[in-house]
Parts: structure tokens; sequence; C-alpha cells
């Protein structure tokens, strides 16, 4: 509608508040948000737990919460199916898979925010440095981006990594590499929309300087469109991280990480264990689907109107 | 501005993209291998070969000197003898890159189609319960890691219903045909080797049907959504307006303007298949690019692994080109600039 | 120069690059295409008054308002500013000078940060200038008042809980909180309804007498500047065709273009209208002569080989055009 | 006999904010010939008319009640394929924005094609490309298109705003439509461009007899193009009849805070009334007469009750200044 402006002033609701009860007319993004706070919720509750249990040397305190020791070997227990006892069965060692799972949340979890945090950070710098001076400095900027761009994401990730060794933090730092290109792109992209706005024209005759143009703003204004996309793209992440673990260069063993946990259990696929691979894989699943859901929630809400850029 | 002046300015950016991923590559390998020499002499470096492997790759020449060699060798396609394989490297990426590139064509195709046709009966049904269908599919294929969409198309159709090879390139009691394109099929089909031809196009199915399932729900979401947007244009209403039937409002006006962004999507798709097949071919045993690639990185077989890459990029280089020349080929408001 | 002249240009010339011209384009050899979007434009404004500038699109007059107040930078000529040359100001200097110098946006909806709150929105040219805390709150609470906006029910709002009408006059409160002498107001009411439209003009006027501002007021609108202005310039693909005192140029307008467009402006109670043939022409290949010369009905010889010279006609209204130069 | 005839006409739009009440109890008639101007401001519902009565309303709007009469067919009874049928040759709509009326990837002739080679089908004729082609050089050279040939080879950004205006009227008159509806159609249009496409309609209605609903926010533009003018504020209809007696003697107290509040060239008397408030947000309408808050009539009863549409001389108006 060309002349049909709705203007939802009078309203004085906080913006959460508002969010909560178009979730509530959007029952998929309402199941979104919940997986999402379940996940990210539980994952820190449990990696608090599992720090405690490494700062006292007592690493039992990091299963206190879990049914079962998710280290503990137990021959006699090996590939048992779900059941009531072991809802997500056991594995080739007997060790209980529900736990399992649940003990690697935090590392999929903080991997996630750690990518896509640092991809905003420097993809955000770059992006919004490329599209705010334009000319050369963008020429500059956009050529390194398209170099990093036309490397295949997880080669190049699983080389990075091996130049600087395995493990949680290695990976997350190999994902950066290739992440943050996406994020100069599209943080260049919104801020040479909101340039041409009028609000920066009114800052700089403000006598605003331009690290306050770029910082008070464009950034918050560029930002809330990304929002959504980051949102769905910490499911990304889970996802490539998830394909780098499954190659076996993510933490090493015993740990249980649910990429790893997947191909340890496609040895013994489809016979005599089908769950041990597929069951994480579907935990995988289920919460990539939740933060696509949230994402898509939060960019239907921000262009029906919620906040207005 | 003709299509020559375009194709020079593209080529000019494709070659410093290109020179861009050398150097990147270039950086990594030097911190990945201080000292390649001790890497490549194999697994067990006797000082000899070593010295040998350091004078023939100048590797005690100042870094810009190193710089220059590499960049020549990756331009001579000279990548020297693979450590591991004792082959020359070149040979190698001949023998695997061709499987891949076919495995990656077929999933391309059915995202294609499947992506278009489903994207478009969205968009039409919006919001009807074949719109949520629809849309629930491909949250959950994308949302699923590859390797699973791989395990759970094995369980069903190869394990459970039996129907189709779970891994593999081809019957392995069948010879192969003669190495022409390198793609099984193709040579196949050129040989005219029937019998290899359906067999191995049998064992292409599943890997391709899983690499198309985890991607082509970006297309999908993509026809669909921007259909939707385009359904919302003035000139969609000129449409309707002259009183146009719906079939041709939506075939004619809509999807050839939903077409248009798709063509960028579908080559940044291309590109992500290209290293998505790094799984697939794993849980396949699908010999190819992303299988030698993988087996490469556990040997610590750095020359592959970065010839490989390199390759990879390029293919990823020259899809973007393709989709330029297409977009300003379909879109009459980009005059090849 | 009198004293009463507050903003005086000299061959004030801007041209822009019709696209972008790049690395590549500089290693093909390819010719940049430029627009000239301000040709060679000499005017004075002066002081406590409105001075309309008139135009359509691609006449220019947004980017000559803009260069004005130093949000672009000119390709030659000269701006002088109380006869202080403010072409070059640098740093410090410019900043000083823009508290001077405002500017009251086109469109209300994105001349506000959607995610700022209202008081520092309009607070931010004092905060940038060292004012703080309850001096600041004090300003923005004075300046809201003479605007007519509620502190207290609308200081903490975010834009997008306001109306167009309220938007614009936040915008103005900003552009005034800093005290300038001289503000440009670009087509400050055409994204307005009509029955707002009018609250906001006469809320110009108010000010300007309130606080002896200076206007440029830009408008597509020729009643808007009939209403407004007391001295109106009309610019055409770069160039002004006509200066003058309002009244006298819209009662009897010299120009042939000025008198066109006059006849195009629909009015109540009129039923005809006689407007000009063809439409602006591109400003990436602007005719040698007059701009004006491929639409003029009245066009000679001359004005497609000569660009007419800006000359006075009668009391001190003046003429681009061939028709006024004396032989 | 009224080509078309509009009844009682209420439209509601669903969003998630609550129910927007975008059109109340719209009533009027456009005879064959005539032409009826619409003039409102943001929110008053008048793109909402147009489209109603179009059937192109978005899916989350609603036809509450009414009728819409055209041609003695009541358009919201009709099949979307019947009326499908009514489109393009029956009514015919150009619209706002100029840039993105036509189909960016198809060249100016095959749009224009298009529309000839329906009404060959409807007509029950034999689509000839040649006689499509002169007929749309000849139809581009009635709407003063320069140089016809070349135009109608080029792809709609190759156009201006004006030209492309041309080319949706052209296309109107290829499919020779009983009523032409035009929304808005020179807003986006410079001063001297929208004189010119003005004149250009006020031509048309002559040589072809069209009806013309014209709508528009600038309600001095009615004054050129419109026999009668209807001024409809926040939904509601508030005045209605011809050109002349609306412009020189409005009877609504919106209507002539309206004319007295814009500025006019061809007035110089000093200050400009003003109208007080803004524009009532539609979620939340006002009771009773949308526009009392801001009406310096305002008696109790306009905040209780919605005045009826009066007959006041030859001017339909609906206010309780003049009775019920």
């Amino acid at each position: 509608m060309a002349t049909q402006t709705v203007v939802i002033s009078e309203r004085r609701i906080s913006s959460l508040r508002l969010f909560m009860t178009y979730m509530r007319h959007n029952p998929p993004t309402l199941v979104g948000f919940i997986i999402t706070i379940a996940f990210y919720g539980w994952s820190i509750i449990e990696g608090i737990l599992q720090l405690l249990g490494m700062v006292f040397h007592n690493p039992a305190i990091g299963w206190a919460l879990l049914p079962y020791n998710p280290f503990a070997v137990n021959y006699a227990a090996a590939f048992q199916p779900p059941s009531l006892k072991h809802i997500f069965g056991t594995d080739n060692l007997g060790r209980d898979l529900f736990s399992e799972i649940l003990y690697g949340a935090p590392t999929e979890a903080l991997i996630s925010i750690l990518v896509v945090g640092s991809a905003i950070l420097i993809g955000g710098l770059i992006g919004m440095i490329s599209g705010y001076f334009g000319k050369y400095v963008d020429e500059t900027g956009m050529r390194v981006t398209d170099m990093f761009l036309a490397f295949p994401a997880i080669i190049l990730a699983l080389a990075v990594e091996a130049a600087i060794g395995r493990g949680a933090i290695n990976a997350a730092i190999a994902l950066v590499v290739v992440w943050w290109p996406t994020y100069a792109r599209l943080f260049r992209a919104e801020t040479l929309r909101i340039k041409t706005q009028y609000f920066v024209d009114a800052a700089k005759l403000s006598g605003t300087g331009t690290m306050g143009i770029i910082f008070r703003h464009i950034f918050p204004n560029v930002l809330t469109p990304i929002i959504s996309y980051a949102t769905i793209d910490l499911g990304n992440v889970i996802l490539a991280y998830s394909i780098i673990s499954f190659l076996g260069f993510g933490v090493p063993p015993p740990y249980p990480e649910w990429g790893r946990l997947v191909s340890e259990g496609f040895q013994y696929f489809p016979a005599p264990a089908w769950w041990y691979a597929i069951i994480p894989g579907v935990v995988i699943t289920i919460v990539v689907i939740g933060l696509a859901l949230l994402g898509d929630g939060i960019s239907e809400y921000i262009t029906s109107g919620g906040i207005t850029t | 501005m003709g299509l020559a002046s375009f194709l020079i300015r593209r080529g000019i950016n494709m070659v410093i993209t290109v020179l861009g991923v050398i150097f990147i590559m270039f950086i990594i390998t030097h911190i990945i291998t201080p000292n390649p020499a001790v890497a490549w002499a194999g697994p067990h470096p006797v000082p000899s070969i070593v010295e040998a492997i350091t004078k023939e790759y100048h590797l005690n020449d100042p870094v810009y000197v190193q710089f220059y060699y590499f960049l020549l060798a990756v331009i001579q396609g000279n990548w020297g003898e693979d450590p591991m394989y004792h082959q020359p490297i070149i040979q190698l990426i001949d023998t695997y890159f061709p499987r891949t590139l076919e495995l990656t064509i077929a999933a391309m195709i059915v995202i294609i189609i499947l992506g278009i046709l489903t994207g478009a009966i969205a968009a039409v049904h919006k919001n009807t319960p074949t719109d949520y269908t629809i849309r629930a599919f491909y949250l959950v294929t994308w949302s699923m890691p590859p390797f699973l969409v791989a395990m759970l198309l094995q369980l069903a159709i190869a394990y459970g219903l039996k129907l189709l090879p779970a891994t593999g390139l081809a019957n392995p009691l069948l010879s192969p045909p003669k190495l022409i394109t390198g793609m099984p099929t193709v040579d196949a089909l050129i040989e005219g080797d029937w019998p290899y031809f359906w067999s191995s196009l049998r064992h292409l199915i599943l890997p391709a049907t899983a690499l198309a399932l985890v991607a082509f729900g970006i297309i999908s979401r993509l026809i669909r959504n921007s259909m939707i947007d385009i359904a919302a244009k003035p000139f969609i209403r000129t449409a309707i307006m002259k009183g146009l039937r719906e079939r041709d409002v939506v075939f004619k006006h809509m999807l050839r303007n939903a077409l248009i962004p798709a063509i960028t999507v579908l080559a940044l798709t291309f590109a992500s298949l290209l290293a998505g097949a790094v799984v697939i071919e794993d849980v396949f045993s699908w010999t190819g690019m992303g299988w030698l690639l993988t087996q490469a990185l556990y040997q610590q077989d750095y020359p592959l692994v970065m010839a490989g890459t390199f390759i990879v990029a390029i293919g990823v280089v020259i899809a973007n080109l393709v989709a330029d020349i297409l977009y300003a080929v379909v879109d009459p408001r980009i005059k090849l600039e | 120069m009198g004293s009463d002249v507050l903003i005086r240009t000299e061959n004030l010339v801007k041209v822009f690059l019709a696209k972008n011209y790049g690395i590549i384009n500089r290693i093909l050899r390819e010719k940049p295409l430029f627009v000239r979007a301000v040709d060679d434009v000499s005017i004075e404004i002066p002081t406590g008054k409105t001075t309309a500038l008139v135009g359509e699109s691609g006449s220019g007059k947004t980017t000559l308002g803009r260069l004005l107040v130093t949000l672009e930078q000119p390709t030659s000529g000269r701006i002088y500013f109380h006869d202080i040359d403010i072409t070059k100001a640098r740093g410090r200097d410019l900043r000083n000078i823009r508290a001077k110098l405002q500017m009251v946006f086109q469109d209300p909806y994105s001349s506000l940060n959607p995610m700022m709150r209202i008081k520092d929105i309009i607070g931010e040219p004092l905060k940038n200038r060292g004012v703080r805390g309850k001096e600041l709150d004090e300003a923005v609470a004075k300046i809201m008042g003479e605007v007519g906006l509620d502190y207290s029910s609308l200081a903490t709002r975010r834009p997008s809980e306001l109306s167009g009408g309220q938007r614009q006059r936040v915008a103005i409160a900003r552009a005034l909180i800093t005290n300038p002498e001289f503000v440009v107001l670009d087509e400050p009411t055409s994204a307005l309804d009509a029955s707002t439209q009018a609250q906001v003009l006469n809320l110009l006027v108010d000010l300007q007498n309130r606080h002896n501002l200076t206007y440029l007021l830009i408008t597509h609108n020729v009643a808007v500047a009939k209403y407004m202005s007391d001295l109106i310039m009309i610019m055409y693909m770069g160039k002004i065709l006509e200066i003058g005192d309002t009244g006298s140029v819209l009662k009897e307008p010299l120009h042939p273009y000025t008198q066109a467009l006059i006849e195009s402006v629909p009015d109540i109670g009129k039923s005809e209208l006689k407007p000009p043939t063809g439409e602006v022409g591109s400003l990436v290949n602007p005719p040698k002569g007059c701009r004006f010369y491929p639409r003029c009905p009245f066009r000679m010889d001359i004005c497609r080989e000569r660009e007419p010279p800006i000359v006075e006609v009668k009391n001190g209204i003046k003429v681009a055009c061939w028709l006024y130069v004396k032989k | 006999m009224a080509l078309l005839e509009v009844k009682d006409l209420s439209i509601i739009y669903r969003t998630p904010f609550g129910i927007v009440n975008a059109l109340n109890d719209i009533t009027f008639n456009i005879d064959k010939g005539e032409s009826l101007t619409v003039v409102g401001e943001s929110g008053s519902g008048k793109s909402t008319l147009a489209l109603a009565i179009a059937r192109l309303l978005p899916p989350n709007a609603k036809y509450v009640s009414g009728s819409i009469i055209f041609d003695n067919i009541d358009l919201l009874k009709l099949s979307s394929d019947e009326m499908r049928k009514i489109r393009g040759t029956g009514i015919f709509m150009v619209f706002q924005e100029p840039a993105t009326s036509l189909n960016p990837v198809f060249k100016v002739k095959d749009q224009l094609m298009e529309a000839v080679r329906i009404r060959y089908e409807r007509e029950g004729n034999i689509f000839d490309e040649n006689k499509a082609i002169s007929e749309i050089i000849s139809v581009l050279k009635d709407v003063r298109m320069p140089d016809p040939e070349l135009i109608i080879e080029r792809y709609p950004h190759q156009l201006s705003g004006g030209q492309i205006q041309r080319v949706m009227i052209a296309m109107g008159l290829l499919m020779r439509p009983k009523l032409f509806i035009a929304d808005e159609p020179t807003s986006a249009l410079d001063v001297t461009v929208q004189a010119q496409i003005l004149r250009l309609l006020k031509d048309l209605k002559r040589e072809y007899g069209i009806s013309i609903l014209f709508i528009t926010h600038d309600i001095a533009v009615a004054s050129i193009i419109a026999d009668s003018v209807m001024v409809l504020y926040a939904g509601q209809l508030m005045e209605l009849g011809s050109v002349k007696s609306v412009m020189h003697e409005p009877k609504h107290p919106y209507t002539q805070a309206l004319l007295s509040s814009i500025p006019r060239i061809s007035k110089t008397e000093g200050k400009l009334p003003i109208i007080g408030g803004s524009v009532p947000n539609l979620l939340n309408p006002p009771p009773g007469c949308r526009f009392h808050p801001r009406c310096p009539f305002r008696m109790d009863i306009c905040s209780k009750a919605v005045p009826n549409l009066t007959k006041v001389n030859d001017i339909y108006v609906r206010c309780f200044l003049y009775g019920q």
C-alpha cells in the first residue's frame, strides 16, 4: 500500500514485549525461540559445570546433571537401541548417547557464537569501511573479500586448521577465516543503503566525526537487518563445524563432539547400530532448524514494521 | 559497451582474484610447513633428498623469490610430484576432479529443476498447506548436516529398499572405460559401454541427490520469496489489469524476473557444492576430488591439499564469471558493465 | 558586495561521475561520464530573507543547496559566507562553519536515525560541541517547545512512533539548536499531507522571524515558493535561468521556461494548462547552447550555438535568455 | 445510465497490529464519458478504492459490505476468471510509479502487443502482428509520443517517467476499456510533464469518450481533470459533487479547510489558515465523524454518530452541519 502508512504510534511497548506478542501469533517462530533458548541455555549451564570441573580438578562436576557419566565405558551395555533407560541408545563402548550429546553441547554453542561474533566484527568493519568510504578503499576491500569467497569454505577451514593445529578454538579461528567475507558483503551493501539516508548528512552537519557516524549512526542501523541473518548463520556454523568434526578435525576424542559422534557411529552404520550415527545428526538438525525458524521470524518481524529502519 | 569489453573487465577482475587466491595459499602453505622440503621428502626424510628438494624449490631464497617460483609453478600447471602417491599432482587431479565435477553437475541439474519448481509452486500457493509443506521440507533438508542426509538416503534406499547401491563409483567387477573426460558416465557413454554406464548412473543417483537436497532449498526459497516480492510490483498489476491468464502472469511475467537473482545464487550454490562434495564423497566412497582431499588432509599431504583447493577456487571463479554473463543476458537493465 | 548578502557563490560548478570509475576503467582507458549537476552558478543570498530555488528533477537544485551547506565539495568555483571563502574549509574550521549552516531534508522518514531517541537526535549537534547533562536537556526542551513538540511525552520516543509532520518538526529543531544563520530547506513539505503542510510552513515563517534566519527554500512547488519566499531563482539543468523578487517573477515571468513552468502549475479554479513540449534532457550530454533550447517555443539560431549570459532586464530581475540580450 | 455504481462499499485490512478500517460506506456513480476525481490525503483509502474496483486488493483485505456494479454486472459476485475478462477491455488502470509499471525484462513492443492480442481474442478476431504494430504506432502517436517506432524497440528502463505513463495510457487505449482508472499517475512526474499528461488525458477523454476515475492527493490537480470530485478522509466519503461546486462552494469543513490551507500560485493574501492535528490512525479511528477531532465546527453529536450523506444543492456531504 503506497498510501496506507500504518503508524503504530500511541503504543509504547518495549520491543522485546512486542516481539513476544508477535511470536504468539507465529508458532514456528515460537518453536525456534524455544529450541534456541534451550540449546544456548543448556550450553551455558553445562559449560559452567565443565569449567568448574576443570578448576576443581574434579571432572565429575561436568556430568553432575547428566543421567550417566558420558565417559564411562561399559562393554556389556554396548549397542543398546533407544529405550527408556537410554533414550538415545548407547555407543560401541556402552556409553549413554544422550549424556554424551548433552555434554558436547557447549562446544557447539561456543564455536557458533565465536565464529559469528568475530565474523560480524571483522567483516562488519571491512564492509562498513568499504561501503562508507567507497572508491579505491571499496575496490580493495571487495577484491580481498572476493579472494576469500572464492575458496571452498570447508576445505580452506581444514587447511587453516592444519596450519594452526586442531582443537575447538583453532577450528573457530579457521572458520572465521572463511566466514567473515559474507558479512563484509552484507555490511557493505547495508552501509551503501544507510549512507544515502538523510540522517547521515544531518549528522555531518551536526559536527559528528567520521567514526561517530560509522559507529553511532551506521552500525546500529546496519546491524538490525543483519541480526536475522546472523541468527540463521549460527546454525550454518554448527553445520560447518559438524562437518569438520565428522571428518575428524575437531576436538580430539573422547570429548563427545556431535559431528564426531556421527562419524564414529558411521562405522557401525547401518548395522549393528543405526541410531549411533543418526541420532546426533538429528540433534544437530533440530538445533539448526530452531535457529533458522527464529531467524526467519526476526526477519519477518522487522519487515512487518516491528522495528523500522 | 560490448561483450568484448565486458569480458576484458571481468577477465582482469578474475586474474586479480586468482592472484590473490594464490597469494593466500602461499601464505597458508608457509605457515603449515615452514620448511616444506622435510614434509615433501616423505615420512622418513633423508637429508640429501631434503637438500635436493630445498634446492629444486628455491627454499633458501627470500620469501618473495619463493612466491615468484610458486606463482610460476601454478601458472605452468606444474605442481610437482606428490610425495604420497609418487605421481605428478596434476595427474591425480586429472583423474579425480572430473568425478567430482560429474557429481556436482548432476546435483546442479536436480537443484535447478527441483528448486525452481518447488519455489514457483510455493509462491503461487502462498500460505496454503502446499506452501507450508514445501517450506518445511527444505527447512529440514538444509538444516541437516550433509552426512546425515547421505546416511538417511543410504539407510532408506540402499539398505532398506535395496533399490540403489550405497557406495562406490560403479560396480567394481566391471572394468572402467578409457579415460576421456574423466567422468565415468560420460566416458562410458562415449565408449558405448552400456553395462558400465548403467552401473555408474545408478551409483551416481544417491550422492547427487544427497548433494542436491542439502542445497536446493536455497534456490527454492529464493524463487518463492522473489516471486512473492515481484507479485506485489506494479508491473504485475499491469499484467493482471490487461486481463492476462494467471498462468501467463506467473510463468511469463513473474518467473522470468524471479530467475534474475537466482542466477547469482546458483553460481554460489555451485561453489558450495564443490566444497560440500567433500563430505558426500566421504560417505558414499565416491572417489572424487573431495575424497582425495580428505585423504590428503589425513596424511598431511599438503601439496595436494593446496593444489586441490586451488582447482576448486578456480572452479568457483569461473562459475561466478558464467553467472555474471548469464545475468547480463537475462536482465536487459544490466548493460554488461 | 552589500553587507546584506549572507552567502555568495562565484562560478560554482559541481560535476558528478555518471557511473563508477574504478581502477579497471582507468586501465582500459575509458572516458569517464560526467554529469554537470551545477554548472557555473553565481548567486547572492540576502540576509534574513527567504530565497526560493525552484526547479524540476535534474535541475541541480538540491546539489546547489548541499554545496552551500558544505555537504558537497564543489568541483570549481567559490562559496563565500559573510565574505569569507569557505570552499576549502577543513577540520575544526569546517565544524565551526557547519554550526552556522544547517539543512532540513526532504524526507522526514530517512532524516532521523530510527535507532535514536528524539532528544538524542535533537541534542546531537550540541553534544558534539561539548554540551552535556542538564544544560543539554534544557536546550533540547526549549527548542522542542519552539517547534511545537511536547518534551515530556516525546523526548524518549523513537522516530517510528512519530507522524510525518512531527518528524519534520524534529528535523527543524535539530537544525536550529546550534543557532544557525543560514538554513537550507530541501522540499521541507513535499512528503507531508496537504493538511500538515501549512502547519510546517507557518512554523518555518515564525521561526525565521524569531531567530532572524536566512532560508534557502528548495522546492519544485511554485505555489509553496510563492507563499514562503521574498526572492526566487529558477533553475534548469544546472543553470540559473531567472532571478528576481518572487512577486514580480511569478506575475510577469520573463524567461520562456519560467513562463512554461507557471503555465504548468495546476490551481484551484484553473481548468487548462499550457505545458512546454518535451522533457528535461540528459545532464550527461547537455545541449551546447541554452539548456532549454530544445523545448523553447521562441528558440533562435543563436540559442543552439551559444549559452546566453545572465543579464538584468528590469528592476533587479536577471534572466539568462537571448531574447533579452541587447545586441 | 451509470457505467459504474459503487454502493455502501466498506473494506478492512487485517494486519498484525489489528484491523485497519480502510474504507467505510462509499457510494458514488460514474456515468459514461464522465471523469470523477477522488481526492484524499495518505490513509484516506483512495488507492484502496481503486484496487477494490479492479479487485486487486491484497489477500489481507476484505470486502465487508457493499456492491460494485460495472456495466450492470456486480463485480464482487464474479468468479476470478469472469473478473479477468472484465479487466483490460472493461476496466483498465494506470499506476503511480512509472518506474515499475512495465515489466523490466520485456520490450515496450511486446508488452503493448500482449494487450492488443488479448483484445483481438476477446473480439473473436485473428491476431495479426503487422496490423497490431501499426495500431500500436498510431495509438502512440495519439498519446503524443515522439518517435514511436524507436520507442517500441526499447526496454522500460530506457524510457523516462513521462514516456512510460504515455505508454501505459496507450496500452489502455489499445484495449479500449469502458472505464479508465488512473491512480496518481502524475505524482511521480515533474510539473511540466504532469501538465502534459493531464492535458493528454483530457484530450483523450474528449476524443475517445472514455470514463475516467482519477485518484490524486492534490486537489489542484482535480480542478484540471475532473467533471466531479469526491473527497475522502480517513476512509470516509466527506463530499461529492461537480468540480465547480466543490471548488467554489465546498460544504464540508474538511474540504473547506483543505482548500484554504494549501498554498496557491494565484493567491497572495497573508498567512495560511491551518488544520490542527494530523490524519488519524486507522487502526484506532476516532468514533463518529472521523474529522471531528480536527473540526472547527464540531458538536457533541459528531463524536457519537456518523452523519449520513445529505444532498445540499448539488453536493452530497457527510456532515451534521447540514441537518439530520
